[in-house]
């Protein structure tokens, strides 16, 4: 328990409250976290973590409770301040300067001066360097920020905040977008920060992850604390119990569906640079999982297929019929649905109303005589937000103000709607809660039960194995194995994943 | 917040949504294009009380004669800028069809054909800044100036030390027309306003298209994922923007019965002002047609008043500055007073638990919010 | 400007009477000019002299469309006369024409509109004297032969092309030696003019003399002559206010230039406003009017009233005035 | 840990100078230069008076010194993403102040009125660079404003009265055309100005703070970055030069009248989006701005030399600020498609 450590809690926060305008983010937050100690922060979408984190970071100042640093009261009124204190964190949404360098991303503002103040860009490029090594990547530190794919970005912040060399370190939810492999690094670099007697806050919805790396955990919901205990004295299915404040339903509710004709071929696709040569099917029914490590090129197949991306040679075909290249209109047309992967950049208008969200796609067919009215749209959108118990107060609320799981709905509604023949579905559950996560999960399995044929794309090896009727597997850009359910074990699936860069990772695990 | 009860409803319920969020009242007086059209309002009566000669019978008349070609071309701009693009080059394509009408009227072309070819060619214009904008994919601030440039030097080129004064009288003549006979105070420029106001009307606001202008403002790859063609969409708005401009072009020309390729030099910052002040996000995503006209109008009393006051060009352009610099600090001003009204509310009752009806001011809030992005 | 404190025309009703008080608004071509700044001045002075309301409006660029905008306004206060000197000869003449039926008395000054769209043009010189005044300083300065150029100021300007079209037929008509090679135009911005002075001497080596028939291009050009190898070798005359050439007059970049005095010019024009007003001249051939301090004129054919001769000034005699 | 793997770009396999030495070549500025000597060089062929006489090599340094410095004021705020329209009117505005200090004040020494003048003019961007950054609020919309505003006030202070030569001391009208060693001295300003914000951009913690803020505002606040302050120093920065321009303005030209300055915001914009400057900020240097500024005052004057009429000249230079950006953005798809074909190159070799 942090209370009892010997020399008191590096950070804690007591009874802390955030409102914005008239939202209430933080309620009650507290947290105690001891120097050589790796704190798991744990909540539902909207718990409020993030925002906690904000107010350890001075992004946002508190409007009340204790806030203490060292035992010391403390109150920051920017993140420099905090940086100042020796605070490091790494925030949810990643923050490079896409323009400049990878090591000016690191050292912005601190960089190495030497004579007259002018930046010591040889130290600076030495000392990246350095930390890559450290973590075991290779980057150009002189290769600009912009381009560099999520998992890449994700390192870089970690690079960021390991070179402040900062007593407390934050990490919100740093793993969304890594692979295996990157985990076990980081895991490796948490380890040795915490045995150097530093306080890590981690945050997380993988339970496998905070069971692995943390010691304690402190749960959140709806603003409040929860609970506080050790990693040891608990069990996963206590702490969603306290998340969600009910017991969750099965996670993976795959029901058997009927398995019909081919709607979705694809042959022979290829993209210079990203993926070659692919070629698959889906039937109507089946659930295809597409597996592999981020920046396999999932993502890039699946755009091409949509025609948000171009692709160099290969064929789509939608129940027989060939789908034009580039014009996801034209496949919409065909009857493919796209729930892209980055919720609040490709698939929702955040700033939008929920309504118009989710009459996006359909609102053509809602006009009469050429007209289309807000009534049009609430009245075809209102449905389908129940159906899918969108949470929120009115259709003209815009999106910006939702939960990730919530916003997720959205989208998911908005594609529901066309009444798509194919639904392809690229990450459904990142970023979203235990209790969302199984309602999404029995969602697609009902609606593959419906007839629809479905593509999913999941760096979550459970979530594929768990749901998929088949898994695709693509290793850098190529489908390096088909797995039916049955063969599907995560051995298999690693295994073809990594079918060309196995060695290097052997080589690795004995260095 | 406000929607995070657990407890799971019950299987399959359906629920209902009210559609708004906060009664119609609300919605409608609370807008940024409301209080232009208040502010418009008090300036018209405030001016016709107490300036002299404003209330009488030509200074409408004047008035719309004045801003006709501004009022044209707030229209398209108005989408140009909702999808986060700007055209600077609106007032030489204004130049370059007013030039291009000089020349052909000059060869003994008859003014409507004149009139055709020169609109043909402000869409054509309004085409290429398209091509670069939307399918090349070029920052529209820099293609702009580039074109007004461009433009410009044709229409100067065209016509050299040229102006062409020798049209038609039925046709200038129609420029200056009242629409219900004389004495009104409406001139028959009007007539193709309106028809132009309700086709972007319709357009902005009433149908598919104008929901994908929107959209492309807000998250121009949301609205790429989600079926909503962003390169045509673009492409289409310049090229309505160089047809509107070169319609203005002529009607400028006939009014003035002089062809110059000096003609509307410089009104492309008037336009953009008067739409700025009507209440349209230069980041995109957010405007509405009735707060450009409004703002449009605005501009045009708050000149012709002063005029009539005696003052020059100097008080004007500072009153317009003024008006423009408060318009979009408004907003955030709002945002301050909101969130210090509702901070002494809520220190003044306890921490209650959060409930819906202050959604509205959720969005406000979230309005106010606009970040430092271009 | 000047006289912006007067609460112009609030007596707006009274257009057409005589009585006592005649308004008078000026409108120049743009506003900060010192040409026009100066005929403003003479204008308020005559107006104060007879008792009347002087204005002063104007655009800031020198574009017909925003001089419309200030004639509409004048027509609707009702002025009982507006003095105006034209950015277009026909863009304006609609406006004018509506001012004059609301009863407002029009005076061009300076640069005429078409004869029909005004009552009477004070017309500073003779088109052909001050072509030729012109033609003749630079013939004298550069000994009648070799090649010459224009700056001049906006392209459409009605009295530049009018006398540009003039200086060119007396060149080729009485100076075969002289050869006109080039005109540009600085749209009376200083700084274009100056960087079209400085065009002019890179592509026509052999120049040697620029005529400037605008106030604000010759000082602009004497600007550049005086501190460039040019100064001497290439001649420059044209129209200029003592003020602004006086620098150059001294250091020798210029001999001689000739003007009209735009004071007189604004004076006459207010007088002669004040005439049409009072019904005095009714803008007929063979109308006299008495002018104040310049005693009296008569009203040429076309409605126009000529100030008189253009001056030249030189090195002896610039320092007599101030304007 | 093994190093055997291979590297996506390998830092090491190129040497220092040969990456230096091809990054140049593959610079932006490069393009722009080497149109620019282009330009030139064209010209004097034609006309040999154009480089080769005191008179043309002093002008083709001096008269693009004037746009110079408002670049470089203008890619600043540009870098933050950020732009400042006000300038033409702030250099209007300073520029009669200029002449109105040395006519009222007679004694005043010409340095002291120099740095008047810029302060003057940092007074104006500090105005713009307040209201931008404490409300929030898009640069465009607010400069857009101060432009009106500023020319207004010029116009109304103004009045009639009028900057003339006489009323400024000669060693001020001097420094106009004075030269060192050939190179006139404004133009020697403008380039010190260059350099030493070109420095500053390059190697102060500032300076690259500005181009963090300009590539992503939201993520420069979560690193805690002094945002706020660094934009009103950007603004002040514009508005001081474009002051400095004011004053060089005067010294230039004489005289100062309404039009001082008119339209020469939109210049500015497009000299350093000429010089490679992106637009939406992040990236971009002075250098290029420097280089644009020159390249579209050189074309302006050398177009009437090679003989083409004054009326086609907008023309020219519109195109010619078209095919700048339409070249830039083929130099860098050329790169992104190097950048994919060297994934693909170290994808196949693994
Ligand atoms: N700037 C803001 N303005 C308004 N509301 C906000 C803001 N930031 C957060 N909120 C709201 O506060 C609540 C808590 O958000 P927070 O991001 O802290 O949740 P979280 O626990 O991190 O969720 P997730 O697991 O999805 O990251 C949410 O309802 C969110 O909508
Ligand atoms: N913006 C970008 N610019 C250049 N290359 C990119 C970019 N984004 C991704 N890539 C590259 O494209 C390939 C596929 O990336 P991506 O991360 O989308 O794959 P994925 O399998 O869909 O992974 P994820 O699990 O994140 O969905 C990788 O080689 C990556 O480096
Ligand atoms: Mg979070
Ligand atoms: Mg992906």
């Amino acid at each position: 328990m942090p209370g009892t450590a010997p020399e008191g809690p590096a950070l804690e926060l007591r009874d802390v409250a955030k409102s914005f305008g008239s939202v209430v983010a933080l309620r009650s937050g507290s947290i105690a976290v001891t120097p050589g100690s790796i704190h798991a922060l744990v909540g539902e979408n909207g718990a409020g973590k993030s925002t906690l984190v904000k107010i350890v970071a001075g992004v946002h100042r508190r409007d009340s409770g204790v806030f203490r640093l060292h035992g010391e009261d403390v109150d920051f009124g920017s993140t420099a301040d905090s940086k100042a204190a020796g605070v490091a964190v790494i925030y949810q949404e990643p923050t490079l300067f896409p323009d400049l360098s990878v090591t000016e991303n690191i050292f912005m503002g601190r960089q190495p001066v030497g004579r007259g103040r002018r930046i010591d860009r040889a130290a600076m490029y030495a000392e990246a360097e350095r930390l890559f090594q450290g973590l075991g990547v290779h980057i150009d530190p002189r290769r600009p920020a912009r381009g560099l794919s999520i998992a890449d970005q994700q390192i870089i912040e970690i690079a960021k905040a390991i070179s402040l060399d900062a007593s407390v370190l934050i990490m919100d939810e740093p793993t969304a977008a890594l692979s295996g492999v990157e985990v076990e690094r980081l895991f490796a670099v948490a380890r040795g920060l915490r045995d150097q007697g530093r306080a890590l806050v981690f945050i997380s919805h993988r339970f496998d992850e905070v069971f692995e790396l943390c010691d304690t955990v402190t749960v959140m919901r709806d603003g409040d604390y929860v609970s506080t205990d050790a990693i040891a004295a608990t069990s996963v299915d206590e702490i969603v119990s306290r998340m969600v404040g009910r017991e969750v339903a099965e996670l993976f509710p795959k029901t058997p569906a009927e398995i019909g004709d081919v709607v979705l071929e694809v042959e022979g696709l290829s993209s210079l640079g990203t993926f070659h040569d692919v070629s698959f099917s889906v039937r109507a029914g089946e659930i295809v999982g597409l597996a592999g490590l981020v920046g396999a090129g999932r993502s890039e197949i699946a755009r091409a297929v949509f025609g948000v991306d171009r692709y160099d040679a290969g064929a789509v075909r939608l129940a027989g019929k060939p789908v034009p290249a580039r014009s996801p209109r034209a496949a919409i047309r065909a009857g493919i649905a796209f729930v892209p992967e980055d919720r609040r950049k490709q698939g929702l208008v955040t700033d939008a109303s929920v309504a118009r969200n989710v009459a996006a796609v359909i609102r053509r067919g809602l006009t009469h005589a050429g007209v289309l009215t807000n009534r049009d749209e609430n009245r075809a959108a209102g449905p389908w937000a129940a159906r899918l118990e969108v949470k929120t107060s009115a259709l003209d609320m815009t999106a910006s103000t939702m939960s990730g799981g919530n916003q997720q709905k959205v989208v998911l509604a908005k594609w529901l709607a066309t009444e798509p023949k194919l639904l392809i579905i690229d990450e459904p559950t990142r970023g979203i809660d235990v209790g969302t996560k199984a309602e999404v999960h029995r969602l697609l399995s009902d609606l593959a039960g419906q007839g629809l044929a479905i593509l999913m794309i999941s760096s979550e090896l459970p979530e594929v194995l768990g749901m998929a009727d088949r898994v695709l597997v693509v290793c850098e850009g190529r489908i390096t194995a088909e797995l039916s359910r049955e063969d599907a074990t995560p051995e298999a699936v690693m295994h073809a994943a990594t079918a060309t860069t196995a060695h290097a990772i052997e080589e690795e695990a004995t260095a | 917040m406000s929607t995070a009860t657990v407890d799971r409803p019950d299987a399959r319920a359906t629920r209902t949504y009210p559609a708004y969020s906060r009664p119609l009242w609300r919605r409608v007086l609370l807008t940024r294009e409301f209080a232009v059209i208040a502010l418009l309002a008090i300036v018209y009566f405030y001016s016709n009380a107490n300036v002299p000669a404003f209330d009488g019978p030509l200074t409408l008349y004047y008035l719309f004669l004045d801003i006709a070609p501004i009022l044209l071309i707030a229209l398209p701009m108005t989408l140009v800028i909702i999808t986060g693009e700007i055209d600077l080059s609106v007032a030489s394509v204004m130049g370059l069809s007013s030039a291009l009408i000089g020349v052909l009227a000059d060869a003994g072309w008859s003014i409507p054909t004149a009139a055709l070819v020169a609109i043909v060619v402000g869409a054509l214009c309004g085409a290429f800044n398209g091509f670069l904008v939307a399918y090349v994919g070029l920052p529209s601030l820099a293609v702009t100036i580039g074109t007004l440039a461009l433009y410009r030097g044709i229409a100067q080129g065209l016509l050299g030390t040229k102006a062409i004064t020798e049209f038609p009288e039925k046709w200038t003549d129609l420029a200056k027309d009242r629409i219900f006979g004389d004495g009104s105070s409406y001139p028959t420029i009007l007539i193709p306003f309106v028809v132009l106001l309700v086709l972007f009307v319709w357009m902005l606001h009433f149908s598919t298209f104008g929901r994908g202008v929107f959209e492309i403002g807000l998250n121009d790859e949301a609205a790429h994922f989600s079926g909503v063609d962003v390169e045509r969409t673009k492409f289409l708005l310049f090229v309505m923007a160089g047809a509107v401009s070169a319609f203005a072009g002529l009607y400028f020309t006939l009014r003035f019965g002089s062809a110059r390729g000096d003609n509307a030099n410089g009104l492309e910052l008037q336009v953009i002002a008067a739409v700025l002040l009507g209440g349209v996000s230069i980041f995109g995503g957010r405007g509405a047609l009735h707060g450009v006209v409004a703002g449009v109008v605005l501009i045009g009393v708050i000149s012709s008043a002063m005029r009539l006051q005696g003052e020059t060009v100097n008080k004007i352009n500072i009153v317009i500055g003024v008006l423009l610099v408060l318009s979009v600090i408004s907003t955030t001003l709002l945002g301050w007073a909101q969130g210090f009204l509702s901070r002494r509310r809520r220190s003044s009752t306890p921490i209650s638990g959060s409930s819906s009806e202050d959604g509205q001011r959720r969005q406000a809030a979230a309005a106010t919010e606009s970040t430092n992005e271009r | 400007a000047c006289g912006s404190d007067s609460d112009g025309g609030s007596d707006g009703a009274s257009g057409g009477g005589g009585g006592g008080d005649t308004t008078v608004t000026f409108l120049p071509k743009n506003l900060g000019n010192p040409y026009f700044d100066t005929s403003s001045k003479g204008g308020k002075a005559a107006v104060d002299e007879f008792g009347g309301t002087f204005d002063e409006v104007g655009p800031d660029t020198a574009s017909p469309d925003a001089q419309v905008q200030f004639i509409n306004t004048a027509a609707q206060q009702g002025v009982n006369a507006l003095v105006v000197s034209a950015n277009d000869p026909e863009a304006i003449c609609d406006a004018l024409n509506e001012a004059s039926d609301a009863g407002t008395k029009i005076v061009t000054f300076d640069s005429d509109t078409n004869p029909d769209c005004r009552d009477l043009f004070i017309n500073q010189a003779t088109a052909e004297g001050i072509a030729k005044a012109q033609v003749d300083l630079i013939a004298e300065q550069i000994g009648d032969a070799g090649e010459v150029a224009i700056l001049s100021a906006a392209a459409n300007a009605t009295n530049q092309n009018a006398w540009i079209d003039l200086m060119t037929k007396d060149i080729t008509d009485n100076h075969p030696n002289i050869k006109l090679v080039d005109t540009v135009y600085g749209d009376d911005d200083d700084q274009t003019s100056f960087d079209k002075t400085a065009a002019l001497l890179q592509s026509h080596p052999d120049l040697k003399g620029i005529i400037s028939p605008t106030t604000v291009g010759i000082a602009a050009a004497a600007r550049y002559l005086s501190t460039s190898e040019y100064k001497g070798k290439v001649a420059l005359t044209g129209l200029g206010t003592p003020n602004q050439m006086r620098e150059y007059v001294k250091d020798g970049t210029v001999t001689a230039f000739a003007l009209w005095n735009p004071e007189d010019l604004g004076y006459l024009a207010a007088y002669a406003a004040k005439a049409l007003v009072d019904g005095d001249i009714k803008g007929d051939e063979g109308d006299t009017f008495e002018a104040g301090k310049l005693g009296e004129f008569t009203v040429d054919k076309d409605a126009t009233v000529l100030l008189g001769d253009p001056y030249t000034f030189n090195a002896d005699n610039i320092d007599d005035f101030d304007f | 840990m093994s190093t055997t793997d291979t590297l996506l770009v390998e830092p090491s396999a190129v040497s220092p100078t040969k990456r230096i030495v091809g990054e140049l070549l593959r610079s932006r500025e490069i393009a722009v230069a080497v149109v620019f000597v282009l330009v030139v060089a064209l010209t004097t062929i034609k006309s040999p008076n154009f480089l080769f006489s005191s008179d043309g090599w002093r002008d083709l340094l001096l008269t693009p010194c004037l746009l110079l410095i408002l670049a470089v004021g203008q890619t600043v705020v540009i870098i933050t993403r950020n732009v400042d329209l006000s300038v033409g009117s702030t250099l209007g505005l300073t520029a009669y102040f200029t002449g109105k200090l040395f006519s009222d004040h007679p004694g005043l020494p010409i340095i002291a009125v120099v740095v008047l003048g810029m302060l003057f003019g940092a007074v104006l961007g500090l105005v713009n660079g307040l209201l931008v950054a404490i409300f929030k609020v898009p640069a465009l919309v607010i400069t857009l404003g101060t432009l009106y505003i500023y020319r207004g006030i010029f116009l109304t202070w103004a009045g009639s009265d009028r900057i003339n030569a006489g009323d400024m001391p000669k060693d001020f009208l001097a420094l106009g055309t004075k030269t060192i060693l050939t190179i006139p001295v404004l133009t020697i300003v403008g380039l010190v100005v260059l350099a030493a914000v070109g420095y500053y951009l390059y190697t102060a913690r500032g300076g690259r703070e500005l181009y963090a803020i300009g590539s992503d505002p939201d993520a420069a606040v979560l690193y805690g970055l002094p945002v706020n302050r660094r934009i009103i120093g950007a603004f002040v920065l514009s508005g001081a030069l474009a002051g400095l321009a004011g004053v060089v303005y005067t010294a230039r030209y004489g005289t100062v009248s309404s039009n001082a300055g008119l339209g020469m915001e939109l210049q500015a914009v497009g000299a350093a989006v000429i010089g490679g400057v992106a637009i939406f900020g992040g990236s971009g240097t002075v250098w290029g701005a420097a280089i644009g500024a020159f390249l579209l005052v050189t074309i302006n004057r050398a177009l009437p030399v090679v003989g083409i009429s004054d009326f086609w000249q907008r023309a020219v230079v519109g195109a010619l600020i078209l095919g700048a950006i339409v070249l830039d953005r083929v130099l860098s798809a050329r790169q992104e498609r190097r950048l994919v074909a060297a994934r693909e190159e170290t994808r196949s070799s693994r």
